[in-house]
């Protein structure tokens, strides 16, 4: 079952053409890779399918419905959920808040809450402090922890690795694998071996076009692509 | 033949007081039609009027009144309306040689040492509203008083020439009260005058001279000095400021215009054009408008020839009829001397208004201006 | 490919150098009194912007005490004018005790409450300005109060000041224009501001201008690689407090009258900043730009709403909306268009316009 | 030292600098009555101010928009209230408490309506396109002040407008030698309502986190499911709405009102919202509180000073805490 | 013995209970390249900030080359010599790369408070900047404002600025979080050729154990703001206690 489909989408940001075409189906289920070098495109496909940056030509089809024209929250309220580059988290607030504010009700689910407090020991710890103090990793822990507190359809993700420590990497392998057995993750990862590890699927875009799909191991597998794509070659 | 050219140069955009700039301009097309009898011609020329705007600035009102003069060639300009725009016109005047005739600005300092032999004025002065209302408090022994004004050169200026006007009566200052301009709470100024007065025998006032909004009597009044024998009084105002008078019924004090006040042929056919042309009846500046055209045609009828010197010539020491009864101009300063009213509010649940009702008229020679200057 | 080349930058610098050239010439291109008047008071505002850009511009500082430090120079040299008598020690006297004034105020101001957040340090100089212009009023002895002072300027600008004379010893005509004292007193005040706009042009130009301007974005890295982000700001906000106290030196002396309206009231401040955002905030051609409509549009918007109103008198309501006297109105809607349109100003948008991909 | 200032924090901490103001100032004027007097003028005054500025610190501090056409609003509201109030002066002139209470309630609400109508259209025109950037929302804001400030003198004329209040607020209450007006004592209770109905739906809601976020990072709370922007919208009317409230009691209190009284204003609001704190509700009604009473202290005691009373509170407040007495935000 | 050109004593910073860094003492030698490492949270920016100066010191003292700096700014110390790169992109936005570079190079020369001579022709200044603007392969972007680049490009960036600025004490916080592998061995060469310079001293902050084992000459680990292991890298990394609270079982795929 077809998740998500992106068709031909172009984006412009101001004058400059960033996708030139990205044409993707994101199968239902599982973790799709979204790999690339830096500047490639990858954080402009996400956002652009959150309504962020309208493409144009081109659509965003979920579930069989064009979301491409909608308003980033009721993109949102599709249930799908965005971990931003940046992490986006809200540094006036606590952590208490930045989380409630991920909720749809403004009440906690406590068996998701308590996997939360498993996962990231670090953000029970800080509970009531204000997001700005926290570490830069505590920060990406926070982002991760806001888009898995309730259930979703579809993560969106850009690289969540980025500055944490390797046993919470670890741990939020395990976390990811568990999660995408009900809810599919888009992903978008520098870290390889992360990636390898979690992906089923995956895709590579280059210079703002999508330029390899297919399977995750059979990318693994090669080697020569892997150089030819990413310059891989360690 | 070659038209005479008066400019109007007041403020007419860019602050609330626009309006008065509007009644003075209607008071003095209204004049001119009033003493040409329709023709709108002096000495067979016709009368052309350039209107110029001071934004209430003084530096445009400069530029505008130098190009009045420079490039329009006006014989006369008549201007401006706040007397700091009015002060930055005087220079101008000089140095273009020509003469400017202030209307309606009020200080006392617009024909004194800054001023020069180009300036008349025929709007009233500080000194003359505060002399009118000294001597409609009738001051004797028995009379204490306490003064509430803004704490500028405005405000000072009018109580010292309060107290001038008292000294020799007997009366007594017990406080005098200066609150800073725009001052919208009067409880502190008010306790603190209520604090001089109350142990005091005889008769007891609190005079307020206060010339931007606030409305300073109604606050006063709405903590009940009638309590401590206390009575308030001050200076009459313009037409939409009189609603609020409706909370002082039977308060005294001096006013520069009322249109229901001057018995004479001048007021009544204002009052009468007035109502007739804009449905109200005429109001301060109005008349003062009138005045000022009068002063500006008479003096042109009389002068030998139009030029500047022969109009200087014939205005010093010149008298003549205005809404408001003979004016004349002192030769020595220009300043128009003209009477004033002692009025009592009357409240009358028909009228919008609170009516200042004529006591008595304070006629030009009771009252003591100082000069200003001399030529 | 950087901002300097682009075709914009060209048609702004063009046409800055044509107001330049139309400013120097102005007494004889526009022989009428207005304009003399319009072409003095956008040279010294240009300078007033283009220091007042300095802070919010460049090193993103904002302060609504700007005008008070343009009133320390014109209340120096108009009270020395008035006390000494006219003169040029009188000039001199009256300019230097601004400048101190404001160059104590300005440190003091600086050192105090430079580190507070900028809204704050809005605030902050709010009040003292508010506080210096109840003093003026309540001052008066020595300033005039609200009515302000007159006084003479020096000799050599007065109007009836002969500069050249011909046979008859009338004074002689150039171009039909009188060379008299009135010609002086505005290339006075040309010279002096162009030479003020100058140095602060070289100014920005400058490393200090590129450090004031990583200031404005990023106040916290900028102390990182090594620059004292306090003294600079400290700095600039003097800088820019004495050119404004010289411009309000040269414009007392141009006008002959100082008083609070023109000199130190709080709608001067709101005209800085609409001149500055007119013209485009961080670009010292936006200041002439900013400096030049304004002066234009508060000298002639009137006129020409008068003949707009006069043209559609048969039309409905329009001539009522085109009433000269709501000229306000529309300056306050072409304002909001402008800052809507061109977020960054005349000067800044048409410079972006023409970067070369 | 220590423990002195952690006893004054348990009773309060700053809220209760107002109590130490009062009873400083009980000594230094020695009348009791005269306190008493200026006392209850300086809370009403205080909660007047509140009533103009909460709107402002709502926007300000929750949007972090910089509204300096607030003031305008203010002016509207004044206009409008007055202008039903004259409207209905038959009923007020009415020996018929009601009728009275119902010319009042209706002006009150006509304030209210057309202040969340002006709102809307404000946010929506001027100011949605600078969120953020709060250099250009003082200039937009200023134009639109003007734009304003003349459309009010085109509607309503130049010339001051005098305002006709119910009877039943005429007059004070005499109790010895204190006087307090009644009108004052409206004021007092209508401010007190406003302050505890926005108390709650800021801290008891959602909303008020949301509006902080949405400053933060607006994109994020869309991302999380939110229309910040009709949030947006409608905390703006809700400002708006407030001054035009604060505008329409203001107009009660002078009598005499000038399209300028917003204006006039604006300085004291911007005052108060800074000595509170950005943010915090809380914050701008200590802040009116102190702006009133020190006003009417300051004014008994040294005359001299009152002008600039309030311009050294704030900076001693600022120099003592750095960001106001109670920010919400850090 | 080479003199040790940073040194910290005791150093420590409490925020309000929280004890983020605690009673470090810690010596870095001249030629010398620092991987400090440690879970989320340990207290690594902070001990970096407390170097150069962002945060202020509870108590304790850092000492460069004799010369106590506790006390002193950051741009104080900057000028002293210490540089240092930020985890969290930290540019001017609006400014464009090459400005960028050029403000690092010029606070570094001491001509900030030139005040009338056009930048451009300070010819010296510029070419050092587009020095380093090739090394770290930015060139092409050079006239974007730093704000339009993508992360990896403003990652490099941070480190262009760092290394402009020409420090005798190079801090990198996780240099290449977010960079893709084509990137990174640019970086790492740069890291690796200034620690060549056996004059300067380097301190980086990373989580990649590929990273770390390829350039580090000696490991420092963080726990709970307390120095908890310092040594050579073989003999830090394989230490049991470093695989429990930082590597978890990746730790022991490595080891
Ligand atoms: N605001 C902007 N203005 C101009 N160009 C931009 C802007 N934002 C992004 N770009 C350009 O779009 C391209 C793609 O950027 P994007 O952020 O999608 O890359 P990415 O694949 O996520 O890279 P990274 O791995 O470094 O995060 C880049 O070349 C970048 O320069
Ligand atoms: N200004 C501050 N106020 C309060 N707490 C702070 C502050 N700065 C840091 N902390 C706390 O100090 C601890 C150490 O933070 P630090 O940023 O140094 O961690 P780190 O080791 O760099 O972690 P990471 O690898 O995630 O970047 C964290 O728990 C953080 O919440
Ligand atoms: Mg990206
Ligand atoms: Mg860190």
């Amino acid at each position: 079952m077809t998740l998500l489909t992106l068709n031909a989408m172009q984006t412009n940001i101001e004058q400059y053409a960033v996708l030139h075409d990205v044409t993707l189906t994101v199968p239902e289920g599982g973790v799709f890779v979204l790999l690339g070098r830096n500047g490639a495109g990858k954080t402009t496909t996400l956002r652009s399918i959150m309504g962020l940056w309208r493409p144009s030509p081109g659509s965003v089809t979920f579930r069989g419905e064009d979301i491409s024209a909608l308003h980033t929250a009721e993109v949102a309220r599709k249930g799908i959920a965005y971990v931003p580059e940046n992490m986006g988290v809200f540094g006036g607030l606590t952590i208490e808040e930045n989380l409630i504010l991920a909720t749809k009700t403004g009440k906690f689910d406590t068996a998701r809450l308590n996997r939360i407090y498993d996962l990231f020991p670090a953000l029970k710890t800080f509970w009531g402090k204000q997001a700005w103090s926290l570490s830069g990793g505590q920060k990406q822990m926070l982002a991760v922890a806001r888009a898995i507190i309730e259930p979703r359809d579809l993560i969106l993700i850009d690289e969540p690795t980025k500055g944490l420590a390797p046993s919470i990497i670890d741990a939020m392998a395990d976390a990811f694998r568990e999660i995408s057995e009900t809810t599919t993750i888009l992903l978008v990862e520098q870290n390889f071996h992360f990636a390898k590890s979690l992906g089923r699927d995956m895709a590579v875009i280059d210079d703002g076009r999508i330029a390899h799909t297919g399977s995750m191991a059979d990318f693994a597998a090669d080697k020569a692509l892997q150089d030819q794509l990413l310059s891989l070659s360690a | 033949a070659d038209p005479i050219k008066i400019a109007l140069v007041h403020g007419i955009s860019g602050s609330t007081y626009e309006v008065f700039s509007k009644q003075t301009h209607t008071g003095f097309q209204m004049g001119l039609e009033y003493a040409t009898g329709g023709t709108m011609e002096v000495a067979g020329r016709p009368l052309e009027i350039i209107i110029k705007d001071t934004q209430f600035k003084p530096d445009v009102a400069r530029a505008a009144l130098a190009e009045a003069y420079g490039d329009d060639e006006v014989l006369i300009a008549v201007g401006g309306t706040s007397s700091g725009v009015t002060k930055g016109m005087l220079p101008i005047a000089e140095e273009y040689e020509r003469i400017l005739l202030i209307e309606p600005a009020v200080a006392d300092s617009l024909t004194g040492e800054d001023s020069n032999r180009y300036v008349f004025k025929t709007s009233r002065n500080s000194s003359m509203d505060m002399q009118a209302q000294a001597l409609a408090l009738a001051p004797d022994e028995n009379l204490f008083v306490a003064t509430l004004a803004e704490d500028y050169a405005f405000g000072r200026d009018g109580i010292s020439a309060f107290k001038a006007a008292l000294d020799g009566s007997g009366a007594t200052i017990v406080t005098e009260e200066y609150v800073p301009q725009k001052t919208t709470d009067f409880t502190a100024a008010t306790e603190r005058m209520f604090n001089a007065l109350k142990d005091k025998p005889g008769r007891k006032v609190i005079l307020i001279y206060v010339a931007g909004g606030g409305d300073p009597m109604g606050k006063i009044q709405a903590m009940e000095p009638a309590r401590y024998d206390i009575s308030i009084s001050t200076g009459g105002h313009i037409l939409p400021v009189l609603p609020t008078y409706k909370r002082v019924p039977g308060m005294e004090g001096a006013i520069y215009y009322y249109y229901e006040i001057p018995r004479n042929e001048i007021n009544d056919w204002l009052v009468k054009e007035h109502q007739a042309r804009f449905d109200s009846p005429p109001d301060f500046f109005t008349a003062g408008g009138m005045a000022a055209a009068l002063a500006i045609v008479k003096g042109l009828e009389t002068a030998e020839s139009i030029d500047t010197e022969s109009l200087i010539a014939a205005m010093e020491g010149m008298s003549w009829e205005t809404p408001k009864g003979t004016m004349t101009f002192r030769p020595e300063d220009h300043q128009a001397l003209q009477d004033m009213y002692h009025f009592k509010i009357r409240v009358d649940d028909e009228v919008d208004w609170a009516i200042p009702d004529l006591v008595r008229e304070i006629s030009a020679d009771e009252l003591k201006i100082p000069l200003g200057r001399t030529n | 490919m950087t901002e300097q080349n682009s075709t914009g930058a060209l048609i702004v610098k063009i046409t800055v150098l044509t107001i330049g050239a139309a400013l120097l010439f102005a007494p004889f291109l526009f022989q009428d009194v207005r304009s003399l008047e319009v072409a003095a008071r956008i040279c010294v505002f240009v300078v007033l912007v283009a220091s007042y850009d300095l802070l919010i511009g460049y090193t993103g500082i904002v302060s609504f005490a700007h005008t008070m430090f343009f009133g320390f120079g014109a209340y120096g040299a108009a009270i020395a004018l008035k006390q000494m008598g006219p003169g040029w020690d009188a000039v001199m006297v009256g300019g230097l005790a601004g400048m101190l004034v404001s160059l104590v105020v300005a440190v003091a101001i600086g050192l105090l409450s430079l580190r507070v957040k900028a809204i704050f340090f809005a605030m902050i100089t709010l009040a003292v300005a508010s506080v210096v212009l109840v003093l003026a009023s309540q001052l008066s002895d020595f300033t005039g109060g609200e009515d302000g002072i007159t006084y003479r300027a020096p000799q050599l600008f007065k109007t009836a000041t002969k500069l050249a004379v011909d046979e008859d010893g009338k004074v002689l005509r150039l171009f039909g224009v009188k060379l008299n004292g009135k010609l002086a007193a505005y290339y006075f005040v040309f010279a002096t501001s162009l030479a003020l706009f100058v140095l602060m042009f070289r100014l920005v130009g400058s490393p200090l201008g590129t450090v004031l301007k990583a200031i404005r974005e990023n106040e916290a890295r900028a102390e990182a690689i090594g620059y004292r982000v306090v003294s600079y700001r400290t700095f600039v906000f003097c800088i820019a407090a004495l050119a404004a106290s010289l411009a309000g030196t040269i414009y007392a002396i141009w006008l002959k009258y100082t008083g609070p309206d023109t000199m130190l009231s709080f709608s001067i401040m709101i005209d800085i900043l609409l001149m500055v955002v007119i013209g485009g905030m961080g670009t010292m051609w936006g200041a002439v730009i900013g400096a030049v409509l304004m002066v234009l549009a508060q000298y002639y918007l009137r006129d020409l709403m008068g003949a707009a109103a006069e043209a559609t008198s048969n039309l409905p309501i329009l001539p009522e909306l085109l009433n000269p006297d709501r000229w306000l109105l529309w300056l306050g809607i072409i304002f909001i268009l402008l800052v809507y349109f061109f977020p960054r100003g005349i000067a800044g948008t048409i410079m972006q316009k023409g970067i070369a991909k | 030292m220590k423990n002195l200032t952690q006893i004054l924090a348990r009773m309060g901490g700053v809220n209760l600098l107002p109590v130490a103001v009062a009873a400083v100032a009980f000594v230094l004027i020695g009348v009791p009555s005269s306190w008493v007097t200026l006392t209850v003028a300086g809370l009403a005054m205080g909660m007047m101010i509140f009533l103009m500025a909460s709107g402002l610190s709502l926007v300000f501090g929750l949007m972090d928009v910089l509204n300096f056409g607030h003031s305008a609003f203010v002016s509207l509201g004044a206009f409008v209230a007055a202008s039903v109030l004259t409207w209905l002066a038959g009923w007020l002139g009415a020996d018929s408490i009601f009728l009275n209470v119902m010319a009042l309630f209706l002006a009150l609400t006509a304030a209210l309506i057309v202040g969340l109508a002006g709102g809307w259209f404000f946010e929506t025109v001027i100011i949605r396109p600078v969120y953020k950037d709060h250099l250009r929302q003082i200039l937009i804001t200023m134009g639109a002040l003007i734009v304003a400030e003349q459309l009010i003198l085109a509607v309503w004329g130049g010339t001051p407008m005098a305002v006709p209040r119910p009877q039943f607020l005429e007059g004070a209450i005499i109790l010895g030698d204190v006087s307090i007006e009644i009108y004052r004592i409206f004021a007092f209770l209508l401010g007190l309502a406003v302050y505890v109905a926005l108390y709650l739906t800021l801290n008891r809601t959602r909303i008020g986190l949301l509006i902080r976020a949405g400053v933060e990072n607006r994109e994020m709370v869309e991302a999380l499911g939110f229309r910040i922007d009709r949030l947006f919208i409608g905390v703006f009317m809700l400002g708006s709405a407030l001054a035009t409230l604060g505008g329409a009691m203001w107009a009660g209190y002078e009598t005499l009102i000038s399209p300028s009284l917003g204006a006039e204003m604006m300085i004291v609001v911007f005052i108060v919202v800074i000595i509170g704190g950005l943010g915090s509700i809380e914050g701008t009604l200590l802040g009116a509180i102190m702006v009133g009473l020190v006003g009417n202290y300051v004014g008994f005691l040294m005359p001299k000073m009152a002008l600039a009373s309030n311009m050294i509170l704030m900076m001693a407040i600022l120099m003592w805490r750095p960001s106001g007495l109670r920010p919400a935000v850090k | 013995m080479t003199q040790p050109s940073l040194v910290t004593k005791d150093l420590t910073i409490r925020f309000g209970g929280h004890l983020a860094v605690n009673q470090v003492n810690c010596e870095f030698l001249p030629g010398e390249l620092t991987v400090i490492v440690g879970p989320n949270g340990a207290g690594k920016t902070t001990f970096f900030n407390l170097i150069s100066g962002q945060l202020a010191a509870s108590s304790g003292k850092v000492v460069k080359d004799g010369v106590e700096i506790t006390k002193m700014s950051p741009s104080t110390r900057a000028r002293h010599g210490i540089g240092r790169a930020f985890q969290l992109t930290n540019l001017f936005p609006q400014l464009s790369v090459l400005e960028n570079i050029r403000l690092a190079v010029q606070a570094r020369s001491g001509d900030g408070w030139r005040l009338f001579k056009p930048v451009s022709s300070y010819k010296e200044l510029t070419a050092r900047a587009e020095r380093y603007l090739e090394a770290t392969k930015l060139t092409d972007v050079a006239f974007l404002p730093a704000s339009a680049l993508p992360h990896g490009d403003q990652r490099k960036l941070e480190v262009a600025l760092l290394m402009a600025m020409e420090p005798d004490i190079y801090m990198f916080d996780e240099p290449t979080a977010g960079m893709s592998l084509d990137h990174t061995p640019d970086v790492l060469e740069l890291i690796a050729e200034i620690k060549h310079d056996k004059s300067k001293t380097v301190l980086l902050v990373e989580h990649k154990m590929d990273v770390v084992r390829a350039l580090a000459d000696r490991i420092i680990v963080l726990h709970n703001g307390e120095l908890l292991a310092d040594g050579a890298p073989d003999e830090v990394m394989s230490s049991q206690i470093v695989r429990d609270v930082y590597l978890g079982k990746s730790g022991e795929a490595a080891a």
